[in-house]
């Protein structure tokens, strides 16, 4: 069954809310390694998303994606504004002028995301960042692209929280976190916990 | 959490109207959330503007001015501003001469920073970034970010916004703020953390006998957490890895600006000061220029920064200029 | 307790040495702790001089200089100082032209400058005193020590730091001291208490979701102990006490004075500043000049107060003069 | 026996060891109603004393006092500083250069520096002030003037505790204290404290 821009806007309005749930959860990791800001940001993001989200059911998916990044680059600030804001224009620049995706066009476009996500963040596997969980979050997708797409998303959102959760006992080499030296060893990242909730709310959202 | 608040939601934009209420004469809050110099855009005048997340008060609103920014972004507190803010702001102090964007070295400011210069070019303005990482706290390795933006900020904002005041064209302010960042270095500690609005609760625990030496100002953890200590040693544990940083030598004249994070009242960092002139003069070298007050905060958190930079005529001169903002004044 | 101190006995002393190495142009430090101007005494000029406990910084000391005083004496923290300081001040800025005590009442400071005062008279010095009480938490009665001097002490020290500099009699700037003290009325409240050093633990107790209206600039209690509110209700009942207390009305120009007491950020007083001017607006009066910032404080006490001074063409002129101290400069 | 010199050293000695014993407790009770700094400014004050006193215990009982008085002024600051140092002050001049004194000159200099506090701080009876403990230990040291000494001592100690205890449920009208309006009645009274200390050394001291 192809994946519709109602699917992704349902996808987004969960993240939306996971978001909004795990929002104190988030800045708590913020706080442990960084300024506590996290969850508040990507709340704030996600909160302005929603109000345009309606306009954007009626169009195609890759527009949907794009205005979500748009909208995620002007209203979040910070390092995870431009990182997911970049993730979700490039998403949605990988699907074109396309009706409907299937989900070989969903691993395609997030990868086209993570590319962009390591193009403006400049971080290297192991920096300890946002990038470790979606990385082996994308490569599930391809390697199930084949497969059934419950499936597929489901060792996605696996891979990003075994990916959130190999990175924890690691000292971090970029963002804030990279501060503070061996200190931040044993601390969740909090960019690869709210990437892990994305392919969470990816699998809830559209996995049926 | 105690703070003069109304709403977390609104702290950025209520503290912005009270700033146009008490600095007409000064300044204008354009949407979204930039604070621009009265009278700009001037023609012919390279613009420079700073920004970043709000929380840091005096820095950057309260430097906008004569002979300092001709504007600043305000993020949400703590949160790098929005490339739209950046946007906006050089829009409006572009006089034709281009504009230079001074930036502190946090990924979120640079990232932001960056995307703004992209969208500015594609419309046409010239616009140069410099970077300022002035905190020996971090060690300036692959490893990390590199080192954050501190209290040099404070001073590259000054002599630069002179400099373009004056009538200097893009390249030398970039190559002027560039300067002061190869010669200042800076380094904080706090006594309590701040506390985030949106956050209601202190980002760090800390215990009452304990102190946090080299934290950021956003309330990340420093180096190290030791034992409290006295203002003389807590000083020498500032000054020291500055000046092994080797910047700054025997025979140096400093600009010696003692900061203040905003829970820590004057009275101390007077104290904090009366170390820094003893342990300069120790090591021989001369204090020309001095800044002791609040000016790069973090919230409420109790705690001091102190940063020197190396002066020479040029940055002397400069950092005499008339300048007249909210928050630094004088000559004017 | 956590401050940046070496020693609860060597506060006062040690952030004096902190100014002296801070601002050799503006001032030197006398014994037994008094802050004199740089070039006092001037030949001709009224001297003009103010002091009380320390705690409050930057007042007194940080008003010396150019056009505000000549000299200030920094007493024990929240302690008026004595009556030797007072002689030793009014001795070394008297250039003839007599020498004016502004003095905030207080009954330790009343009586401790009427024995200098008394001194003064026996090594024939000319000396006139005004006492600042703006204070309009404390009621004007019988039954009190009267209002106690708070924010209004700065903007006097200030106007009338700028008449002896343009060569005002001693009988006019007294006049214009008096002037201001009844132009001029303010309110505070805190959010925390303050801790002085010496005694090591917080002055009062209070709950995490209590605030205290009234509050003096010593940590005594206030009017009343409430419930929290938004900082807009807050800037409410502080300013209604003041409007209501009958000097400043409809059609008024007044100098709007949103000051910190030492662990409040700027970016609070902003948001105080925000709902005062439209309250002013509201109520028909006039936002002529303001200042925000830590001006008089508690030590590191989190919380504001508010000052209103009804202006006319002498006292905005006089304010408006060049000012050259560590803490106000504008024109110099 | 007549008081001398020594005796007066004595009493001002013991008061100063009391004042440091009470330094946390009078500080106490000035946090309660007025700035936190009573005991302090009083330990201040008589620290300073105590080094100038070794060369004060060869000349006259007035001179002595006198110094002590000036040293205070010069020392304390705040309210307690005139007053107390006026107190001495005037007790001391009240001696004029008698050698010795009898329990009547005591009475009588008492009596004097009590004027000068009430000359100097304008305080009436009942304001709730230092004036509330000082004016009945000196009305009683008048009536036992012609009996014996100890006995004397004994009541004005006594007297000056009951005038502080007297005022405590009174709403204060002068010093800090009256800013708090009703809020300062049922607190003990700083200074009344300290004066009651004053009472109870020179009972001490001199009454054996
Ligand atoms: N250079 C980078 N590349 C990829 N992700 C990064 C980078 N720097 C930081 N991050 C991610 O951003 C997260 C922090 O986001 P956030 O707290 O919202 O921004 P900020 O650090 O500006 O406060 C980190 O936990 C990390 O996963
Ligand atoms: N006008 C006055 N006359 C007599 N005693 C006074 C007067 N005002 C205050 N006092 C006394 O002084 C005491 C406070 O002294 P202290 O705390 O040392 O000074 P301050 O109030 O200046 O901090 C009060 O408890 C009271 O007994
Ligand atoms: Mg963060
Ligand atoms: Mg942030
Ligand atoms: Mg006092
Ligand atoms: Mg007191």
């Amino acid at each position: 069954m192809p994946i519709t821009t109602a699917d992704l806007a349902r996808f987004v309005e969960l993240y939306a809310d996971r978001l909004h749930a795990a929002r104190e959860h988030l800045t708590a990791l913020d706080s442990a390694v960084g300024d506590a800001d996290h969850g508040i940001n990507m709340d704030r993001g996600f909160s302005a998303v929603r109000e345009v989200l309606p306009g954007l059911r009626e169009g195609l998916p890759g527009a949907l994606a794009k205005q979500v990044g748009m909208k995620l680059i002007s209203t979040v600030g910070g390092a995870s504004g431009p990182l997911y804001g970049t993730f979700f224009l490039r998403f949605g620049t990988s699907l074109g002028d396309a009706a409907e995706m299937t989900g070989a066009d969903l691993a395609t476009a997030v990868r086209a995301g993570l590319d962009g996500v390591i193009a403006r963040g400049k971080a290297d596997p192991d920096d300890k960042t946002m990038v470790d969980a979606m990385t082996p979050a994308a490569e599930a997708l391809e390697s199930n692209a084949a497969s059934d797409l419950v499936q597929a998303l489901e060792a996605a959102a696996r891979a990003a929280a075994a990916g959130r959760d190999r990175i924890t006992p690691l000292i971090a080499r970029k963002g804030r976190a990279s501060y503070l030296g061996e200190r931040s060893a044993g601390h969740v990242d909090p960019g690869a916990a709210s990437t892990t909730i994305l392919f969470e709310s990816l699998r809830d959202a559209l996995g049926r | 959490m105690k703070k003069l608040i109304n709403s977390t939601d609104r702290v950025v934009e209520e503290a912005l109207a009270g700033m146009a209420a008490a600095h007409p004469d000064l300044l204008r809050i354009e949407d979204p959330n930039v604070i621009v110099r009265k009278d700009a855009p001037r023609q012919g005048k390279v613009g420079i503007i700073s920004g970043g997340g709000s929380g840091h008060e005096p820095m950057h609103g309260g430097f906008v001015g004569l002979g300092m920014l001709d504007a600043a972004c305000a993020g949400a507190v703590f949160t790098s501003p929005v490339p739209d803010q950046m946007l906006a702001a050089t829009k409006a102090v572009d006089g034709g001469a281009g504009v230079l964007h001074i930036v502190k070295n946090y990924t979120g400011d640079i990232m932001n920073f960056e995307i703004a210069a992209e969208m500015a070019d594609a419309e046409g303005i010239k616009v140069k970034a410099v970077v300022m990482a002035d905190d020996v706290a971090v060690q300036d390795s692959l490893y990390t970010a590199g080192r954050r933006g501190v209290g040099g900020t404070v001073l590259a904002e000054k002599i630069v916004g002179a400099a373009a005041e004056a009538g200097k064209d893009l390249d030398t302010v970039a190559a002027l703020c560039q300067k002061v960042q190869d010669n200042v270095r800076s380094m904080g500690m706090a006594l309590t953390s701040c506390t985030v609005p949106a956050a209601g609760k202190p980002t760090f625990e800390i215990a009452d006998d304990e102190m946090e030496i080299g934290v950021g100002i956003h309330g990340e953890p420093g180096r190290r957490r030791v034992k409290i200590a006295s203002a003389d040693e807590i000083t020498d544990m500032l000054v020291g890895p500055i000046l092994d940083d080797g910047v700054i030598a025997k025979g140096d004249t400093v600009l010696a600006f003692v900061n203040g994070l905003g829970g820590t009242p004057l009275i101390e960092l007077y104290i904090i000061f009366r170390r820094l002139a003893e342990v300069l003069e120790e090591r021989g070298i001369t204090i020309g220029r001095s800044l002791v007050g609040n000016f790069i905060t973090s919230l409420d958190m109790a705690g001091t920064s102190i940063t020197l930079l190396k002066l020479d005529d040029e940055l002397t001169g400069y950092w005499d200029a008339p300048v007249h903002t909210a928050a630094m004044r004088w000559g004017a």
